[in-house]
């Protein structure tokens, strides 16, 4: 039942708006005349029908969630209570900067905690999402090559492998792209590379480990052909999780990176975000930074700021302390809620945290992915480590049994579990890519390998009831030919 | 160790079954000259009592006054269902809906904010999200020239919000999109229809018309949409959804049936082709719900005419049946996206503001159109008090003689800056100064009561506005 | 599955600790050999597990809950946001009056409203309970007879259509329980009652609306019976949600009334509890009321308090200004935390709200009763206006179909619906107590009408299915015989 | 109307239902005369909003200063998780789970908490929670003498709270019960022992015994135990949950066997007779997670040998199986009860206090035996560093000579009362002033430094004191 089927005419929420409804001095031909389409419920109603609602989905909170590329770690429940105390949620983001010296210095000491972890000399926080981020890194690229008038060039690689992001990123900075392709290891090919650079390279996207969930291991022959054709290294950092604490993508030459703080630093997603995209760069890159970015200074006036001796002062550098910035990319200051919750978890986790994160991502891949091979699936890369996530390829079980990944699953959430990532990367037929987390234990991986032997055994023995699946859910298979041929997207009274 | 469950025992195991002596084995591909060494600048991990007590000293220096800022981002009551209900852990710590069967309360609730976003704006359909107003509105741009096809020109007044204006200026320039200022009537506060006219006959892809617009002021929405169509541009809504309880939303705007056929594809047919109205509606949901938190989070919202559908940016939620002919909700046109598309999609935006549609859909549950509507009007009644009150105070006078939402200009007889700090010591922000963004007003200052200011408060503005200027 | 089937031994929960183990300077003699039992799991699974429990429960948040007796009405979302401000719950008990002089004002304008509508000419808000108010109050008759030497009072009457904790109550005060019968119209016999008091009689207590959802037609009899025999007169008020702004006890000539607050002001019920039972006294018991009782008093000191002109102060009235109160009942102040929900309540509905409280809850019972009545059900009392409840008795069901009361219950969950209250009171055979309350809407009551049609048509076609409910929970009817004689109340490892 | 959703069409329809005109026809059989009018005292409602604005101006008048007041009630870090998860409406807005089948969350969660509060106690059993720690006492005392059968006598130490012993005595008093006070040590703080041996021989039901006891101080609970055994009492054991992570369970204390048969009934047999320990266990959960709070919600806990559950008051969640033997839980025992057995039930107690147990319930799991224990010591460590540091100052000195939890008393040059009013000026809350109840130890501060407590804090407090004192 939707909202509006609980609404009927003329019931008030009372507690909810002023009692009276006040005067409206504004010309008549500027009003509307018909009342929109809002539900008019009561509180307990609405109450009601959004608890009810929520239980309809899978969440970290209730399901092992192991959807590769996305990082469905636990949010820890203190980032939302301490994100949300009262006087964080209360500022204007135009009030001036002495009234939020509390927020600004979590702001500034994320910036260098980021600094720190990715190996960059400068970090801004504003990206609102990886996508944002991808923005900033490549715009940044472009107003680097345009500052030292290098304007011939016009393209962007990206590897096959590469999240959809990555090319529609360099589209929307009004770059070309040129694709690479990926050899049977999961590297990207590098005679293909170097058939591609060229005066018109302005840099390359990489994401590593990929979305193959390998790391590129000749990452320092790519860096050596992209810089000595002139281009720049673009690292998505989408998943740091697999290498946060073991190595720096400063280290590896990137000249900017977005890391996304909605999966490594553990901010909920929200069921589609709000997400934080955050780039670092390397020391050319600084004067291109997307505004604003917190700095700390002494503090000019007294009784402001963090007082005492020595006292210092954040404020927010902009287009005057950063004229050469590719400006703004939200009308304020970005997700700043999920940019608190980043660095509590951050201050949680510390620097042994840190070294831990991807050890424990990385060995939970890499056990989950040998006792599915023993199971019986089929690893797409099972001569190499899998980083924080791994594919399995269930091309060989259809051919023997006609059950798809997606049946697979779908049989999986009537088990109790949200599926991996299907159908990405495109590159691998019939893949399922497994990212299971360092926070699920191994009992927990161990009960997801009994289900996904159930589920081996079913395919084999009653694949019609694999294919019907689910059945535990609110609604079983959805007809999406329908949904995009039949477009429903509003409900009508 | 913080959220990590593993014991010994299980890592021994675990490496026994994987078939290697230690964790570091498993990163045996990584150049071992890579390698981090530790990560100094990080002190030790805080447990959670610390960190709590951290951010609790951190709050602290946080220090609220009593607020009649606006620019952009309103103080609004949100009901304290909203953020109870939205921070449940199966909203909050789900990801996008790509399983739809398992998602099916995210998805509905999104298919619900769609239908109240379209309803709210008079327009056909909603996406499920943009990052935020300003982001959105360059989105808007973008989609704007794909759907006219042959300009690469936007006409955007001077009386769209300067933050607005920037953000869109840096995401859209990279695609060598221009953006034309339209100066405004100085009397008025809103576009100046002459200076406008100047641009008939030109190629432009699309106008932008605020409705409120920066300075709280409301523009003639019909004049300048009709305009825009008879002159073969698009008309894009920028839209405070608040001040929709009250105003005309802007699928009715204008009353020019379309003059040059609008590109669609398939799905276009006569039907839907309304005669009137703005093309695309795109704002800021904060008011909806969204705390001020400095900032953000906040979201965009976008709403379109159908035959414009397949040009949208961002997520877009259907209603369709089950193998039991079920109605069941599911993620839908997904070959507009990145994912599918790649370099080819609408846009790049692929995680959206997902909880805060979320947040947003209760809020509107919550009040209702007829709290909305309240809502809206005493915001209203509020900023009215105010300008009347403050231009009972000598040398203060209201900038713009025209009808305006719940924002508005006063003149002031001394430089805003130091008429701002003076009022911020008696704490109060007492605003927004418009010196540097349009330093042709002189001692210009935007203001905003919503509904959340009593009769009291007002008076205290005054009063330590007018000690301020003293 | 339970928590310590998920608990892992030498996992640790590293967050929410120190973590060093600090040195221990107690006498090993002193000290615990063994750990105690408690989870070793991840603050991941923990979360899960009690997320997932929660699932488990049906809640006014998720359902129609029409518990007669227990006013299951909507409890405000805000009381909880407000009540749980971080200073609220920061202050320490002992600290001193100035540090609390918002929580104080609270509490004291919350004994004003209460005052207001039970016409009492005092209140303590202390009792932690319905049944700790009635102890208060029958505490407050003892004492006061006492007080007058009157010592050879020693008995309470109670009709024998009272709540359990009415008899209880007099019990642990102390006295002997006279019962009196109910009589056709569920009424108090009169003749019984006249029979019944003496000078043995220390008071009455009645519940009324009695909890057979009706409103004592003889109250004013009853009140000359008992006083002219000196005895005193205790009104259960737990049932005050049908009459509130209607009829006050004091009006009634009622010495003493405990209050729920958990029921009638809306604060919930957390699955068991707490709550709060304010006792309200007319003038002859002020100086009896339990401690502390929170008074307003002109400032002694500037700047403390509530500053300004007319300045006051809030303090904690004690023996040394009680000498004859009946003390504490609990090691501080009551249970805080919800007279604050219940003053936010209170302060939302005002004057207005609080007379239409009773009107839409009588509405909605009389509805309910009236409609239930058509189905088919039999009405305990159909001569009877409903207050706030209603009965009905599935004895002439059970007759013809053998569907007994409790079948009708458990197959209402398999529709969706919290089942009413069964087999109370003990005076109707097979009975339901339906209370419907003012929150819920005549869609839901009217679906509710529709789900009890239902059953009525399958309890004639298809009794077993009826019998074998409930389908849909978690479980199906349990085995309440082998849990009392089989005890299993601790888990074992 | 604010919570009632009736529309003006709803109301018209259900009174023509009904069969009445009006909804005042529904009280008709209210005396005329009775009828209030209207609530003068009461203003208009507030909205949300207003209400809102209320209470954090008033939240803003509780001023929280560093806090070293324990004296039973104790800052103590609470997991964010715990109160995100007990708020949920599933667990808040549910009533007693009645209905088992409808209810497995909550009755899951108690019998959860039964096997945590059993195992930290020691004891066999335990009920679902009592209203408090003092309330709780009393019901002990009356269990006591309920399971005694001869004696109405309980023996209560002078250790034991004041608000403790004056709570208890309201309650037991009306039944006749008298507490019979023993006196303590001065030199160590605890139950004296020569003055207790008086009692030998004499008919008394219970002795109980507080660990730690109100100065924080730890008493020989085997010596007391086996004495309240020894001489024909039950043993009462008042116990601060926290401390049991560290300390000698209740249920294992003292060695002798139990002279004089338990009563229980049908449940008891031989086995189940353990041959040590206390017989009751009782106390406050407040330090499992309930916030301070100005003094609640806390709540009892009570444990018992088995022999003795059917003489517990409260709700009692046991194990079973359902139709069709998969495993369920439910309310057991329930013909103890006021709603079954009435004027003969083992208490009064309906409602109990349900979501502090369930708050509880998640903060045990969420620390783990292992945490719990580094809380524990770290709130010992904290304190001995607080009185070493304290008793540093001239003047000042640590008043007993024996091991304690984390409370202590310091005896000051000065009157108490004014050291803490100056304190006080300096944001500190330095302690309980004993001088009331206790006034034979002169100028005694009672002073508690939980595991909250930073080096720094440390310092400010005596920084503070030594300021106060000079
Ligand atoms: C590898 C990779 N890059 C980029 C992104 C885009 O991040 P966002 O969704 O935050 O825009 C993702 C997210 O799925 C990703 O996995
Ligand atoms: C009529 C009546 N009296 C007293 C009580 C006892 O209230 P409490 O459960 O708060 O102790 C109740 C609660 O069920 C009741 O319905």
């Amino acid at each position: 039942m939707l909202i509006f089927e609980r609404s009927h005419p003329s019931r008030r929420n009372a507690a909810q708006a002023p009692q009276a409804m006040a005067a409206v001095n504004i010309p008549a031909a500027l009003l509307r005349k018909t009342a929109p389409l809002l539900p008019e419920a009561s509180e307990m109603d609405v109450v009601r029908h959004y608890t009810n609602l929520s239980q309809k989905n899978f969440s970290i909170d209730t399901h092992f969630y192991p959807l590769g590329s996305c990082t469905m770690k636990y949010n820890p429940r203190a980032c939302n209570t301490l994100a949300m105390l009262p006087n964080f949620l209360a500022r204007h983001p135009l009030a001036p900067a002495h009234t939020g010296q509390g927020v600004l210095a979590c702001l500034y000491d994320l910036q260098e905690i980021l600094k720190e972890v990715t190996g960059m000399a400068g970090v801004s926080l504003m990206p609102m999402a990886g996508a944002q981020g991808e923005f900033a890194g490549i715009a940044m690229i472009q107003a680097y090559h345009a500052s030292r008038g290098d304007t011939a060039r016009t393209e962007i690689i990206v590897p096959d492998a590469a999240h959809g992001t990555n090319p529609a990123t360099a589209v929307m900075c009004g770059y070309k792209v040129r694709e690479i392709p990926t050899n049977a290891d999961g590297d990207v090919d590098l005679d293909a590379l170097r058939a591609a650079v060229g005066p018109q390279t302005a840099g390359l996207m990489l994401t590593n480990p990929s979305t193959l969930g390998v790391f590129e291991t000749h990452i320092e022959d790519i860096k050596h052909i992209i810089h000595d054709a002139g281009g720049l290294l673009y690292y998505d950092g989408a998943n740091l999780n697999a290498i946060l604490g073991k190595v720096k993508p400063g280290d590896m030459g990137f000249d900017v990176i977005h890391s996304n703080l909605h999966k490594t630093f553990a901010t909920p997603h929200g069921g589609g975000g709000p997400g934080a995209g955050a780039v670092g760069v390397a020391a050319r890159l600084l004067p291109f930074l997307p505004l604003p970015v917190v700095a700390k200074l002494p503090s000019p006036t007294s009784g402001r700021g963090v007082g005492g001796e020595g006292a210092v002062e954040y404020r927010y550098l902009t287009e005057a302390d950063l004229p050469l910035s590719i400006g703004h990319l939200s009308a304020f200051t970005g997700n700043i809620g999920v940019l608190l919750r980043a660095y509590i978890y951050a201050k949680m986790l510390g620097a042994d945290g840190m070294h831990r994160v991807a050890e424990f991502a990385t060995l939970n891949a890499n056990y989950l992915m040998a006792e599915l091979q023993k199971v019986g699936y089929r690893i797409a890369f099972p001569q190499r480590r899998a980083s924080h996530e791994f594919i399995v390829s269930c091309k060989p079980l259809k051919d023997a049994t006609g059950i798809s990944a997606m049946d697979v699953a779908k049989r999986l959430l009537d088990k109790g579990y949200h599926p991996p990532t299907t159908y990405f990367p495109m590159l691998v037929p019939e893949c399922l890519l497994i990212e299971p987390t360092e926070t699920e234990s191994k009992e927990t991986l161990d009960a997801f390998v009994a289900a996904m032997k159930e589920i081996w055994d079913e395919a084999h023995a009653t694949p019609d009831l694999v294919k019907g699946a689910p059945y535990s859910q609110p609604v079983r298979r959805l007809d999406d030919v329908k949904a995009a041929r039949e477009l429903d997207l509003t409900w009508k009274a | 160790m913080p959220f990590i469950p593993h014991t010994s025992q299980d890592v021994s195991s675990m490496l026994a079954s994987i078939g290697v002596a230690e964790i570091d084995a498993l990163f045996d591909e990584i150049p071992a000259h890579l390698k981090s060494g530790s990560l100094t600048a990080l002190g030790a991990g805080l447990n959670e009592m610390q960190v709590a007590r951290l951010m609790r000293d951190r709050a602290a220096q946080d220090t609220p006054l009593l607020n009649f800022i606006g620019a952009g981002a309103y103080e609004h009551h949100i009901p304290a269902a909203v953020w109870e209900l939205a921070t449940r852990g199966e909203f909050y710590s789900a990801y996008t809906p790509y399983q739809a069967e398992a998602s099916q309360g995210t998805l509905q609730v999104l298919y619900e904010y769609q239908t109240m976003m379209a309803s709210l704006t008079g327009m056909d359909v909603s996406n499920a999200s943009l990052y935020d107003g300003a982001s959105g509105l360059a989105e808007a741009m973008l989609m704007a020239v794909r759907a006219h096809k042959t300009s690469r020109r936007i006409l955007v007044p001077a009386t769209v919000s300067p933050f607005y204006r920037s953000t869109a200026r840096s995401i859209v320039k990279l695609q060598d999109i221009e953006l034309v200022e339209i100066p405004y009537d100085r009397a008025t506060g809103t576009v100046d229809m002459a200076a406008l006219a100047q641009h008939a006959g030109t190629d432009f892809a699309a106008l932008v018309i605020p409705q409120p617009n920066f300075f709280g002021a409301l523009e003639d929405v019909d004049a300048l949409t009709n305009w825009a169509h008879a002159n073969g541009g698009l008309a894009i809504a920028l839209v405070n959804p608040l001040s929709l309880a009250l105003l005309k939303p802007a699928g009715l705007w204008g009353d020019n049936p379309h003059p040059n056929p609008l590109p669609g594809g398939e799905g276009t047919n006569a039907a839907l082709r309304a005669p009137v109205g703005a093309d695309i509606a795109v704002g800021d949901g904060q008011p909806l719900g969204a705390p001020l938190s400095s900032g953000g989070s906040y979201f965009g919202f976008m709403c379109c005419k159908q035959a414009l559908v397949r040009q949208m940016p961002g997520r877009i939620i259907g209603r369709t049946v089950d193998l039991d002919g079920k109605q069941g909700f599911t993620l839908t046109l997904q070959a507009r996206e990145q994912h599918i598309r790649r370099a080819k999609a609408t846009s790049n935006i692929c995680s959206n503001q997902g909880l805060m549609v979320t947040a947003a859909t209760i809020f509107m549950s919550l009040l209702g159109q007829d709290g909305l509507r309240r809502v809206a009007a005493a915001s209203h009644q509020n900023s009215q008090r105010l300008a009347a009150l403050a231009s009972g105070i000598a040398g203060v006078s209201v900038l713009f003689n025209t009808p305006t939402f719940h924002e508005t200009v006063l003149q002031l007889p001394k430089p805003v800056a130091e008429v701002l700090a003076n009022m911020a010591n008696a704490g109060i922000l007492g605003g927004y100064d418009l010196s540097a963004d349009y330093p042709e007003l002189g001692n210009a200052l935007l203001v905003c009561a919503t509904e959340t200011k009593t009769e009291e408060d007002l008076q205290q503005f005054v009063a330590s506005l007018q000690a301020a200027i003293a």
